[in-house]
């Protein structure tokens, strides 16, 4: 990622959003594991996966286009679109599900009552519940990243942009009195990316990384016609 | 109608109240330990957590939230007949109205409790009580999840004061017919009632004011259950039609659901001069016309979806038209509609028997709409990577059998407790000079009758 | 209340805690003394190398302090320490730039696994029962010396084997050292899915024998026949950051990609073009490709140089590679071949890649060949956009003799059935797990039944080491102190090398430091001129040169500065490349031969590396069984791939299970009909199936290398195991193919 | 007639509902994306809660005070000048502070203080090379899911007593300080820090 000198604190808050170049993903799907590492997302074994558990809050999608033997393969990363007009928002009874100060879709566990009622209305299907309290089989739970809390039964659970890792960031450039720069903060699927076809950062600052990309002639939205206003663009396929 | 004695209507109406027989016991016990087993079920929910369902990623929701559409529905019995036909002052309407509004209560209550069933945290359940709280966070009043709270809520208050008001010249009754502790609780149930002028003119006046408020609660409580779903950028949720559409069906599974328990108690409880054909026959011609109103609204919904041809839309269309879901929709339509219509259009067919007939068959096909309103959708959002299905396990099949069997049990004690007919109403009916009570001396001589 | 009541009553106080504990019953074991430093809540980047294919990726392993239960002094108890938490790709090395695929990410669970091995264990009930006692470590080692000096004393050191999957670095230098002072053979070593074919063949053509590196940064145009370069093959980490800039790392500028395979690879998946080829023919098409060139005068063929000459006809422009023949050989239009072949001349810096199955057919060295020759023509070689050759950092001195050439784990099998007495009376065995990973054919189950005593150095029970006698755990490799060299990837010489990030989470112990202790207790004793593991990798680093330090400074140590950035890398002096072997024949297309008649036998079967396990070695990670199959998103299961008009013809439909039958066995799976796979081609991933390998991988699936014929790729020797055909039937029963995804296609007016 | 009429309708009825739920494409059979659909529990699923009693204890936030193993007086060490991050080090530098373990004791109580019966309990654990078995006074319920940071509430002069109480003057130290929510939030409203559930919750 460029190093971009410019501020990002000084003029009110990010905006975060993501650019994922389609034309970059291979769909090796590193960013699936990375992101289950960062965030504590429970294996829920091969019963619970053959009923509809299985918890990936990023997935590769995969569409077959054309039959043999002009067939394509198209992959798209999906993961939540922290929408600007997110359905999953306005629908829970509790605010569990609300929007921050810098436009992410936060998913706060404790407020959850498990109504299930977002997940319904999401139209990406980004969100994923605890029907079950997750245990890790000793040692496994040594793995698990003290920065991220447990989720347990009946909470509904989504990808959060690794706001763990954003606040990290911006408590140490707090520290050092030296605003973020663009490229401090990397959600764990954007750092393990191995194409680089995952980018992250402030929507709010013309000249970083993301914004550039995102006003790429490739860029567009997922469903962007349903009126979410996704903050992850999608940089189309060239060829 | 052929008149009844008061004092034999009065007989025949206390009877269960007054005598119990042991098929009274074994019913109740029967009814007891299946609605055990669904509080069982409910609680073994509670205890493992939402897993034990057949609840998935995409399907969300399933079983619980169709018997809560189904239940809501099955609530909207006794407005339309108690406040509609009280308004209209349709007098065949008066051996119908407790069934009726007894319907409303237990329905309601039933109905009610889904939504507390289908949570994952019911324990959290108090956090939708708007209270002011040091942390400052209120519940979303956006939320249609939030609406359906208040709205049940009134609705649920408002229908068991239209239940308990009628009931208590009838509660003095029995309070008058009965001794030691069993009186003094219908002394205390009966608030006072004396049958005094001003109490008659009182009730009158409540029961005038009740029956007009309740009319737009239930519709509004039907319509914003609807807005669970059309609020919702689903495919065939985010409809225009599903307000009247719920409404005209709650009122729809309310009448198949009434004429039911009608039959069941004139056979039971031996009710035969009172509930009579003609009763079957007017809500017969009342539950064609819901059919009628239905089919009309399924059509339009279903037409303009295809004519509309949306590619996410088209998704959960076909799946139920022509694909997996298939099977279910066209039982629905057949049940809703094929089954009902020579039974209630024919007025050969349109006797007790029909009326049940196709009763049962609008039970069947309305808990099916609403299934088919839920699953489908859900299996079918528009990320087609994410399509999935839905199927249901013991825990929410244990539950639902377990709710029918509670409504059916409700309805058990509550005739036990209460004369199922409203005594005091009868008798103004039957006897036509007591019709226009207005004055004071009428209504005095309708104190003396009882 | 005085002092000494306020005393007592603390102890009394501190009695009923510990017994009370809160209910939790963590809090009634002691607590030991921290050994390390850590501030809780903040963590600690160190560096690794990850261990899971050869690839060799440096990371970082997020370390912070948590409580662990160990064993202190033969004691159970509670002790703060640093935790590995998560790995990153190390930003800082030259193979994989800040990047880690799937598997390394999951690589943190070896470490923590349930089923890790965590004493040392001795042989309890039958051979194979999976049955075990713990012993200590000193009764371990005093064992094993016995029987080693028992080999000594009868004069026998000959019979003692060593079998380990590939070893590189100062592991394999120790492992070398060891079995020659003792007077051992060399080790033996066994890999599944192996690359030997490959080396061959760059050794012929180029002079180099290891695998190549590419430079897909800069490259204009990739023609890649088999090879799954951004998933599993060679270095995935390097080629897909190489993909990545090739795309869209270039104004203006984007590659074209072509891939052709006869099933879909995730790497075909990418390709712009995607173009099935009949198995076997893939040199063919190389040759066709570079007689179009010829023909055409783009290239002369004497700029194939010393790799044109290792194929047959290639001085005369190939004649018999007519893009008529080739459309007749390979299925693949004339037309198309011209236009290729034009593109791939033209486009450039352009560069084909082989590998995967094109190269485990009986004609596998002649397809590499062939398509050294087609890069070497256009002048890929060393050149920006093409092929590289990693150069090799000399670590420690010469390296000591690699495996024993040409004695492979079949013949070694064969050997042992073959005699009386086994002629391994003593094996030693590394992570490997033939018994797997080998056809049925070779009876390696066998073969290592009739060796007297097995010692294991595994973490995990598997289908090999479960015969094992004796099991010497070894540390994780977040345990242990690292080294590697890696083969490929990197455009400077690497020799990565890392302390260990966490101390050792169960009673094990390196297996480089269990071999110099036991080459000390043995009778003669072994003399190494180590102490530890630890002394020989700083005896190794110190060798290499420093960097260069900025004027007036002292040049840093090099020792010092490896540890910290997790290796040494750097410009070495190029190797000079090996003279061509003399007498060796000049390639000639041979018509690859497949196991099984066509006519029983109608489908090719095609195993692949499965981009969770790999080659099976990695079904023990939950993490990976719960990932989804990319192109399937099958979770927790194994499956095997059919054309979707094969499918119908057959009367299968997604999800059923099939019987795949070859000459050598049956398997059964469900199926996953696919439309990109060729109509006579049923592929199946390799890594499911395993009988014994923990909770999470055993009696899961099918392993598709049990239907596999002992076929041998001509040259090599090594396992042609894409050669056997099968025939499929369905059966009944419950497939129970576990998909992610819902729909394969997309509604086709979304997304626009 | 009419019998027919009925029997023949309501064996159509439960036909249809027959198919519908169990016939070749019905909803309860066929092949689904999530292959053939089990929701058994799995072995790696537990209820959250041991028993019902420990789930009510939950709910109504009560907990057990903190028992410490040895009577350690914050009092007496404060006294002698020492600060509270001279041993709950990394307070003000990262999220947590260290509970002092053994060695932080024994740095100064190899020397000091020797004959006091609890010193010399404490050097018997270090001599087996235990370490104290401290427990946790203040921190907040995994159910509570607060992330918390004492760093940047350093930095932003919070004193240590704001929450933790006045530990200078108690002898053991006492949970004083209830960390509701609503105390939490009320700081940061008077302060005007961000009041973001994210920025205590993730």
């Amino acid at each position: 990622m460029q190093e971009s000198s410019t501020a990002t604190t000084t003029n009110g808050p990010a905006k975060w959003g993501m650019a994922v170049d389609l034309d970059r993903c291979t769909g090796c799907e590193a960013c699936v594991t990375a992101c289950h590492a960062e965030n504590n997302i429970p294996t829920v074994g091969a019963n619970q996966a053959a009923a509809g558990r299985a918890m990936h809050w990023i997935r590769i999608e995969r569409y077959f286009e054309g039959e043999f033997p002009d067939v394509h393969v198209k992959f798209r990363p999906v993961l939540c679109q922290h929408c600007d007009n997110a359905p999953c928002e306005p629908v829970c009874p509790t605010y569990a599900s609300s929007h921050t100060d810098e436009g992410l879709n936060a998913q706060v566990y404790n407020r959850c009552i498990g109504t299930r009622y977002c997940a319904n209305a999401c139209n990406y299907n980004v969100r994923f519940f605890n029907w079950f309290n997750p245990i890790w089989e000793k040692p496994l739970h040594l793995q698990l990243n003290p920065d991220v809390s447990l989720r347990e039964v009946s909470v509904m659970e989504k990808c959060t942009f690794c706001v763990q890792r954003i606040k990290e960031a911006k408590i140490d450039a707090k520290r050092d009195a030296r605003p973020l720069a663009d490229g401090d903060v990397k959600p764990a699927c954007v750092q393990s990316c191995t194409a680089n076809a995952l980018v992250f950062g402030d929507l709010n600052d013309p000249e970083s990384a993301v914004s550039r990309l995102s006003r790429s002639p490739r860029g567009t939205k997922l469903l962007g016609d349903l009126g979410t206003q996704p903050k992850i663009t999608y940089l189309q396929r060239e060829g | 109608m052929s008149r009844i004695a008061p004092n034999q209507m009065t007989d025949d109406l206390l009877r269960p109240l007054l005598h119990t027989t042991w098929k009274f016991y074994a019913g109740v016990a029967v009814l007891g330990s299946i609605v055990l087993a669904g509080l069982g079920a409910w609680f073994y929910q509670v205890y493992m957590g939402l897993g034990i369902t057949g609840d998935n990623w995409p399907v969300f929701w399933g079983f619980h939230e169709t018997n809560f559409v189904f239940w809501i529905g099955i609530s909207h019995a006794g407005t339309l007949i108690s406040a509609i036909l009280r308004m209209v002052d349709a007098t065949w309407r008066r051996p119908v109205t407790r069934c009726a509004e007894a319907i409303t209560a237990f329905a309601l209550m039933i109905g009610a409790l889904f939504p507390l069933i289908h949570l994952g945290r019911p324990w959290l359940a108090w956090w939708l009580i708007p209270y002011p709280s040091e942390r400052m966070i209120w519940p979303n009043f956006r939320s249609p999840l939030a609406w359906d709270f208040f709205a049940i809520n009134t609705y649920l208050t408002s229908s068991l004061l239209f239940l308990f008001l009628p009931m208590l010249p009838d509660l003095a009754v029995v309070r008058d017919k009965t001794t030691g502790l069993r009186s003094k609780i219908y002394g205390l149930l009966s608030l006072g009632w004396q049958g005094t002028p001003k109490q008659w003119h009182r009730l009158e006046m409540a029961m005038h004011i009740m029956a007009i408020a309740i009319i737009p609660i239930a519709v509004s409580v039907h319509t914003i259950v609807s807005f669970d779903f059309s609020m919702a950028v689903v495919p065939m949720w985010h409809s225009t039609i599903f307000g009247p559409y719920f409404v005209a069906g709650a009122i729809f599974s309310g009448i198949a659901a009434l004429i039911i328990a009608m039959a069941l108690l004139r056979k039971i409880l031996h009710l035969e001069a009172y509930l009579e054909p003609i009763h079957f026959n007017n809500l017969g011609k009342l539950l064609f016309t819901m059919s009628l109103l239905w089919g009309y609204f399924v059509f339009n919904e279903r037409l303009t979806t295809w004519y509309g041809n949306e590619t996410h839309e088209m998704a959960a269309f076909w799946i139920t038209q022509t694909g997996r879901y298939a099977p279910l929709f066209w039982t629905m339509v057949f049940c809703n509609f094929i089954l009902p219509f020579p039974f209630l259009a024919i007025r050969k067919l349109r006797t007790i028997t029909g009326c049940v007939i196709a009763s049962c068959g609008v039970v069947v096909g309305m808990w099916l709409e609403r299934f088919l309103i839920i699953v489908p959708s859900l299996s079918t959002k528009p990320i087609t990577y994410s399509w999935g299905r839905y199927m249901p396990q013991w825990p929410e099949i244990t539950i639902m059998i377990g709710s029918i069997a509670a409504m059916v049990l409700l309805y058990v004690l509550f005739s036990k407790f209460v004369p199922l007919i409203s005594m005091w109403e009868m008798k103004v009916g039957e006897h036509p000079e007591v019709k226009e009570a207005a004055s004071v001396a009428a209504a005095q001589e309708a104190g003396e009758l009882l | 209340m005085d002092r000494r009541q306020f005393i007592k009553l603390g102890a009394a106080t501190s009695a009923t805690a510990t017994l009370a504990g809160c209910g939790n019953p963590e809090n009634q074991l002691i607590r030991f003394i921290p050994e390390d430093d850590l501030i809780p809540g903040i963590s600690v980047w160190k560096p690794s190398i990850c261990p899971l294919c050869s690839a060799g990726c440096g990371v970082l392993v997020r370390i912070m302090e948590g409580e662990a239960e160990v064993i202190r002094n033969g004691q159970l108890g509670l002790i703060k320490m640093g935790l590995a938490k998560k790995l990153e790709g190390n930003p800082q090395h030259p193979v994989n730039q800040g990047k880690l695929c799937v598997r390394g990410q999951a690589a943190l669970q070896v470490t923590y696994h349930p089923d890790r091995i965590a004493n040392p264990l001795k042989r309890s009930g039958e051979r194979g029962s999976g049955q075990f006692q713990e012993i200590s470590w000193d009764d371990a080692i005093a064992e094993l010396v016995s029987q080693m000096n028992a080999l000594a004393a009868a004069n026998d050191q000959k019979s003692l084997g060593f079998l380990t999957r590939p070893l590189r670095g100062q592991r394999q230098r120790l492992v070398a050292e060891f079995l020659s002072r003792f007077g051992a053979p060399a080790a033996l070593d066994f890999e599944v899915l192996g690359e030997d074919v490959m080396r061959r063949a760059n050794a012929r053509s180029f002079g180099y024998d290891q695998l190549s590196t590419f430079d897909l940064a800069q490259s204009r145009y990739v023609l890649t026949l088999g090879a799954d370069f951004l998933g599993t093959w060679n270095s995935p980490v390097s080629q897909s950051v190489g993909y990545g800039e090739m795309r869209q790392g270039r104004p203006g500028i984007r590659a074209t990609f072509v891939q052709v395979e006869p099933r879909m690879s995730q790497t075909g998946a990418n390709a712009d073009e995607w173009v099935p080829i009949k198995p076997g023919t893939e040199g063919v098409l190389a040759l066709g490709l570079a007689h179009v060139i010829m023909a055409a005068r783009l290239f002369p063929a004497a700029a194939a140089g010393r790799a044109g000459a290792q194929v047959a006809g290639w001085a005369n422009g190939l004649p018999a590679y007519t893009p008529q023949e080739v459309e007749r050989i390979t299925g693949i239009a004339a037309a198309r071949v011209e236009r290729l072949a034009r593109e791939f001349a033209e486009q450039r810096p352009s560069v084909a890649i082989i590998g995967g199955a094109p190269l485990a057919h009986t004609n596998g060295t002649f397809n590499a060949l062939a398509v050294n020759a087609l890069n070497a023509l256009v002048g890929s070689i060393g050149q920006p956009g093409g092929v590289y050759f990693t150069p090799r950092a000399n670590v420690g001195g010469a390296q000591a003799g690699t495996a024993q050439a040409g004695r492979t784990i079949d013949k070694v099998a064969a050997e042992i059935l073959a005699t009386e007495r086994s002629p391994i009376q003593l094996l030693m065995l590394g992570e490997a797990n033939p018994v797997f990973g080998t056809p049925p054919a070779w009876r390696v189950k066998e073969a290592l039944a009739k060796i007297p005593y097995i010692v294991s150095f595994g973490n995990f029970l598997d289908e090999t080491s479960s015969l094992s006698d004796l099991i010497l755990p070894d540390h994780s490799f977040l345990e242990s102190w690292v080294d590697d060299v890696p083969e490929s990837g990197a455009m400077v010489a690497v020799a990565s090398l890392a302390p260990p990030a966490m101390r050792p989470l169960h009673q094990t112990r390196a297996m480089p430091d269990v071999l110099l202790d036991l080459g000390r207790r043995l009778t003669p004793a072994i003399e190494l001129p180590w102490q530890n593991y630890q002394a020989m990798l700083q005896a190794a680093f110190s060798t290499l040169p420093a960097p260069p330090a900025p004027a007036g400074e002292e040049p840093a140590d090099v020792w010092r500065t490896a540890q910290a950035q997790g290796g040494w890398w750097g410009e070495v002096a190029a190797r000079p490349a090996a003279a061509a072997a003399q007498g060796q024949a000049p390639a000639a297309y041979t018509e690859a031969q497949f196991d099984g008649a066509a006519a029983e036998y109608p489908y090719h079967f095609l195993p692949y590396a499965s981009q969770q396990f790999l080659d099976g070695s990695l079904a023990h990670l939950p993490w990976l069984q719960e990932l989804p199959d990319v192109l399937t998103s099958a979770m927790w299961s194994s499956w095997v791939e059919i054309n979707t008009q094969t499918a119908s013809q057959l009367g299968i439909v997604q999800g059923d299970l099939v019987e795949v039958g070859s000459g050598q066995g049956t398997l059964r799976a469900p199926v996953f009909v696919s439309p990109a796979i060729a109509p006579d081609v049923i592929a199946m991933p390799v890594g499911q199936g395993h009988e014994t390998f923990t909770r999470y991988a055993s009696g899961r699936g099918a392993n598709p290398i049990s239907i596999l014929a002992p076929v041998l790729e001509a040259e090599t020797g090594s396992l042609a195991w894409a050669a056997t055909r099968v025939r499929v039937s369905k059966v009944d029963g419950d497939g129970g193919l576990i998909l992610f995804g819902g729909s394969l296609r997309e509604h086709s007016e979304e997304h626009r | 007639m009419r019998k027919w009429f009925i029997l023949l309708l309501t064996t159509v009825a439960a036909l249809g509902l027959g198919w519908g739920f169990f016939g070749e494409n019905g909803f309860l059979r066929g092949q689904s994306n999530t292959g053939a659909a089990r929701a058994q529990t799995s072995p790696i699923f537990t209820t959250a809660h041991s028993s019902v009693g420990e789930a009510v204890r939950h709910f109504f936030g009560i907990r057990s005070e903190a028992q410490q193993p040895i009577a350690y007086t914050h009092k007496a060490h404060l006294d002698r000048s020492i600060t509270c991050d001279t041993c709950h080090t990394g307070v003000n530098t990262g999220p947590q502070a260290r509970i002092p373990d053994i060695r932080d004791c024994m740095e100064c109580h190899e020397f000091v203080a020797m004959d006091k019966p609890v010193i010399q309990q404490i050097t018997a654990m270090w001599e087996r090379g235990e370490d104290i078995p401290w427990q946790r006074v203040y921190g907040f319920t995994d159910e509570a899911h607060v992330r918390f940071n004492h760093a940047p509430h350093i930095r932003a002069d919070v004193e240590c007593s704001m929450c933790h109480g006045d530990v200078a003057q108690m002898t053991v130290a006492e949970r004083v300080v209830d960390h509701t929510m609503g105390f939490c939030v009320n700081c940061h409203t008077q302060r005007g820090a961000s009041n973001d559930c994210l920025t205590c919750h993730n």
